[in-house]
């Protein structure tokens, strides 16, 4: 390794060192530099990623003669009215932005979170997957646990019952989903220090 | 004409408009100009979408200078100056480093500064949400009843699943959690994901009609 | 068939409450905590942070609980103003909905009468990703402190190291998200939690707005008639009818 | 006396954080070498590969929510690399997210495919430039190739590069590989990849509850992360950073299974098993019970 990267590999172990930093100190000096630099560094390089988004999205189409892409950088640029007293002109690239995000979730959601979902549901009993019962329980824990997202009736009496069912079935996913996000961020404790332990002395041949 | 009608009502008949065009095309109508204006509203919104970061990037420098010209005790105004002349010198620093390079942001030694500075404190930063999860599991966790027992459970079984010095003792853990994953995990995600997706259908049936008021502000000037 | 349940479902319940038949939702803990999570900050002189979560976009899949989260940053918003609470406003990583929170937090101060306690700079955009989002929210909080963090709608995993600040600075945690993976962590990290379709049923009772929870009600409906089409389907189909071919997509 | 609750009583978050710190840079410091068994999914990701002749075309799916996740990821995308390259197989990296092609290009370097096996830019491999739109994305690029990627990362026009000609639809492709950092991710590379192109083998390197249910089905192998990788390293005898990590997650997860045990044990030592109302989890989940339970 070069002196420069012997450098970086230290620096770059301080610097995370600045961000772990905030579990025991919280705001520090140390933690204030580490993020801010960071929220820095970053907004530039996603400056030159949007600038080349733009590129090819609109200043390259617009200069083939796709002259209607002119309109969507004017409307979007409204956003700045914010700043002055014709505030309420923002309200226009968030009305074309809306429209386009409540038409497009429409379709797809009913196609991947209902049908798929229920067509998951079926094929489990129809495959009899992955055996009788289990099969059987999908069924119920699917339709328990979305009485549960019911919202016009207390979840009391034999209701109430049929709910708590439901709340079992999603006690278990909760406990699976947690378990396993948290062995993500183990997992990223670990690494980080795997490499603040490791990376500064092998960068000085200690390796072992 | 009334203020209302071009500074509330103009944007949600626009909203609903533009709403309606995806969903004929989905469901009712696939025709090519309508297929056409689809694609046509895509890219303005990709564009739109682009111009918003360039807002955000604007209003997080007006940001720092307000900050700035807020801060009222001495000591204040010094940590303000430091963390918005940190902030300041970074996004000129490196902004500088890729224009130097005719790769830009894909030159070397802007790759490997960024990857020293930026990415190293992703990292630490990142490292700090377990103790968050630890401590809640640790101090909140208390089996009181069924509800909480299974979540209990099922997470201590997960994790013993996930620990490879375990499952080599007791290679019975595994079909036990993937039980887990194909049977109650499965029933209740799809359950999950089914009200979710209707309660995303009444809002989009909401704002069609123009009767969603998440989407705007009455505030009329 | 979804698409004309829904449409039907939701048309007939618009249509009573237009006649004054309103429907009211159930009560929602988080919600009704909220109030003294409000008090709490004007204890304390703590802020309150309040978002629809860092993917909370206008133009994708998550665009409803982005305006299920609009609804309850209002809610929120007019309670702070009304009882003299400090709200700082955290917007999306990606700030299509910038404008919309800006004139959402300002509509709620001059609502409440107090259009001076509106300031720009508690608006709050951190960078444009999941990172930016979490370091941002975490040095703010750090640095300021906090009494509160309602975030409802569109969360990632990102969230946590800032969930941990909150945690640390003896602030409570309200909210939830539609995205179901994620759901677990604010079961076991939130003080009053959220699960997927619970978060449009809030927006609804948060707006105050007796039609929209009207509406809002119609969902009900259409989960069991969807209910009804599983069994059918269920029993149908273990008779031998092809129910899957016509459920392809 | 002191009792178990003293004890965890005194365990503040700061104290927790240390003593999960300390236990987990042990095996760090001191490697363990505990036990790595090898799950059926690691194995089945390994035969896919295993299965392909020489020169067959792989597309890869890269999809990474942040920057901050290379070094997590990192060593799980260069062992898979090596394997890829030194079974002289041909990849196309399909980048899908803005940080994905800085990390591809750090992971050919780090990994030193291009010194170890001659792996060459433009012949053997492919990085194509972020492809934004997501879903739209992947099914743009698995149903038109040539149109998706008009020019690699460096900007080298895709009728120039040799491993892109031919390359029309993902039925070109000889496997498919998806990894991604974001969860909702896995939906995606099943529906568009796997499920318009069930000829085209899909296998994984990403958690595997994200795509269990899709699993031996539609997605043929599974690399579990962190556990996967390590597994993976066991099974191709290429040493890498996760088989090490391992010995930390054994002792950070034993450690925190006997702290929750503890607390609990702790805790019905105090109060009994009659429900108290505000008490841990309850408060979360049914805080709604509790009021009805305060008025009462």
């Amino acid at each position: 390794m070069t002196p420069a990267e012997i450098a970086l590999v230290w620096i770059g172990s301080a610097i995370s060192l600045f961000g772990l930093s905030f579990i025991w100190f919280g705001d520090s000096i140390f933690f204030a530099f580490g993020q801010q630099l960071y929220l820095g560094a970053a907004c530039a390089y996603t400056f030159f990623t949007v600038w080349k988004g733009l590129s090819s999205s609109a200043f390259t189409p617009i200069s083939a003669g796709r002259v209607t892409l002119i309109i969507s950088l004017i409307v979007g640029a409204l956003a700045f009215a914010r700043l002055t007293r014709w505030r309420w002109a923002a309200r226009y690239p968030v009305a074309i932005l809306s429209g386009i995000g409540v038409g497009v979730t429409f379709g797809l959601t009913i196609r991947s979170q209902i049908l798929v979902q229920i067509s998951g549901t079926l094929t489990n009993l129809v495959q009899v997957k992955p055996d009788p019962i289990s099969a059987i329980l999908i069924l119920i824990g699917t339709l328990t646990a979305l009485v549960y997202f019911t919202y016009t009736r207390e979840h009391t009496g034999n209701y109430g019952r049929i709910v708590k069912i439901g709340r079992l079935f999603l006690m278990a996913s909760f406990g699976y989903i947690l378990a396993t996000d948290n062995i993500l961020h183990a997992d990223g404790l670990i690494t980080l220090l795997q490499n603040l332990i490791r990376d500064p002395l092998k960068s000085i041949g200690i390796v072992w | 004409m009334s203020k209302s009608i071009y500074q509330r009502q103009i944007p949600l008949f626009l909203i609903a408009v533009i709403a309606g065009v995806f969903i004929v095309e989905y469901f009712l109508i696939p025709i090519d100009p309508l297929k056409a204006l689809k694609d046509e509203l895509l890219a303005w919104g990709v564009n739109m979408s682009a111009v918003a970061i360039i807002f955000g990037q604007v209003m997080l420098l007006i940001w720092h200078g307000r900050v700035l010209s807020r801060a009222g005790e001495r000591k204040e105004t010094r940590r303000r100056l430091f963390e918005s002349g940190v902030f300041v010198g970074g996004f000129i620093a490196f902004g500088l480093l890729a224009l130097s390079d005719p790769k830009t942001i894909s030159g070397d030694l802007f790759t490997a500064l960024y990857l020293a500075f930026v990415m190293k404190f992703s990292q630490g930063i990142g490292s700090c949400g377990w103790p968050a999860q630890v401590n809640a599991v640790f101090r909140m966790f208390k089996v009181t009843s069924l509800e909480t027992l299974t979540i209990a459970t099922v997470y201590i079984v997960t994790w013993l699943r996930y620990l490879t010095a375990f499952t080599a003792f007791v290679p019975g853990i595994v079909p036990v959690v993937d039980w887990i994953i194909a049977v109650p995990h499965a029933a209740a995600q799809r359950a999950g994901l089914i009200g979710s997706a209707v309660g995303a259908i009444i809002i989009g049936i909401r704002a069609l009609v123009g009767k969603e008021p998440g989407l705007m502000e009455y505030e009329v000037t | 068939m979804v698409f004309v349940a829904g449409i039907v479902s939701t048309g007939y319940f618009l249509w009573r409450a237009i006649r004054g038949k309103t429907i009211k939702l159930r009560s929602m803990a988080m919600l009704e905590a909220l109030p003294d999570v409000v008090d709490r900050a004007v204890e304390t002189g703590l802020p309150i942070h309040c978002g629809a979560g860092e993917y909370a976009y206008l133009s994708g899949m998550y665009a409803p609980m982005t305006i299920a989260g609009m609804n309850v940053l209002r809610y929120t918003a007019r309670l702070c103003f009304r009882k003299g609470a400090k709200l700082i406003a955290d917007v999306a990583c990606n700030p299509e909905a910038f404008p919309l929170m800006d004139g959402i937090v300002r509509e709620a101060a001059v609502s409440e009468g107090h259009p001076e306690a509106y300031r720009r700079e508690n608006i709050r955009w951190y960078g444009p990703t999941e990172a930016h989002w979490q370091i941002g929210l975490t040095g703010q909080i750090a640095s300021e402190g906090v009494a509160g963090l309602v975030l409802v709608g569109a969360i990632t995993g990102m969230t946590i190291a800032a969930l941990g600040a909150v945690r640390m600075g003896g602030g409570l945690i309200l909210g939830g998200t539609a995205r179901y993976y994620h759901n677990g962590t604010w079961a076991a990290l939130a003080d009053y939690s959220l699960f997927s379709d619970d978060i449009y049923a809030a927006g609804a009772i948060a707006s105050g707005d007796s039609l929209v929870m009207s509406v809002q009600a119609a969902g009900d409906y259409v989960k069991y008639v969807l209910m009804a089409v599983i069994i059918v389907f269920a029993v149908i189909a273990v008779a031998g009818v092809p129910v899957l071919d016509w459920l392809k997509v | 006396m002191l009792t178990l609750d003293d004890v965890i009583k005194k365990i503040t978050y700061k104290r927790l954080a240390t003593i999960i710190l300390i236990v987990t840079c042990i095996p760090i410091i001191f490697p363990i070498g505990l036990p790595i068994p090898v799950s059926s999914q690691t194995t089945d990701f390994r035969k896919e590969i295993d299965a392909l002749p020489q020169g067959s075309v792989v597309a890869f799916g890269f999809q990474m929510s942040n920057i901050g996740q290379i070094p997590q990821y990192g060593p799980g995308y260069q062992v898979i690399t090596k394997y890829l390259a030194s079974r002289k197989l041909k990849v196309v990296y399909v980048c899908v997210s803005d940080v994905s092609p800085l990390t591809v290009e750090d992971v050919i370097k780090s990994s030193g495919v291009e010194a170890a096996y001659g792996w060459k830019r433009g012949e053997d491999y492919v990085i194509t430039s972020y492809i934004a739109g997501e879903e739209t994305a992947l099914a743009s690029f698995a149903s038109d190739v040539q149109g998706t990627v008009a020019a690699d990362y460096y900007g080298t026009p895709a009728s120039q590069i040799p491993l892109m000609r031919g390359l029309k639809t993902l039925a070109d492709f000889q496997l498919a590989i998806a990894s991604y950092g974001t969860f909702t991710f896995a939906d995606m590379f099943a529906r568009q990849w796997a499920g318009k192109y069930p000829s085209v083998p899909l296998i994984v390197f990403g958690m595997f509850g994200t795509v269990a249910a899709y699993y031996p089905s539609q997605v043929r192998g599974v690399l579990d992360l962190d556990r996967g990788g390590a597994e993976f390293e066991v099974l191709t005898r290429l040493p890498g950073a996760y088989s090490s990590r391992m010995d930390a997650r054994n002792l950070f997860g034993f450690t925190l299974v006997i702290l929750m045990l503890a607390g609990n044990i702790a805790y019905h030592q105090t109060v009994g098993m009659r429900r108290r109302v505000g008490a841990g989890f309850e408060r979360a989940f049914f805080g709604r019970e509790e009021k009805e339970a305060e008025k009462q």
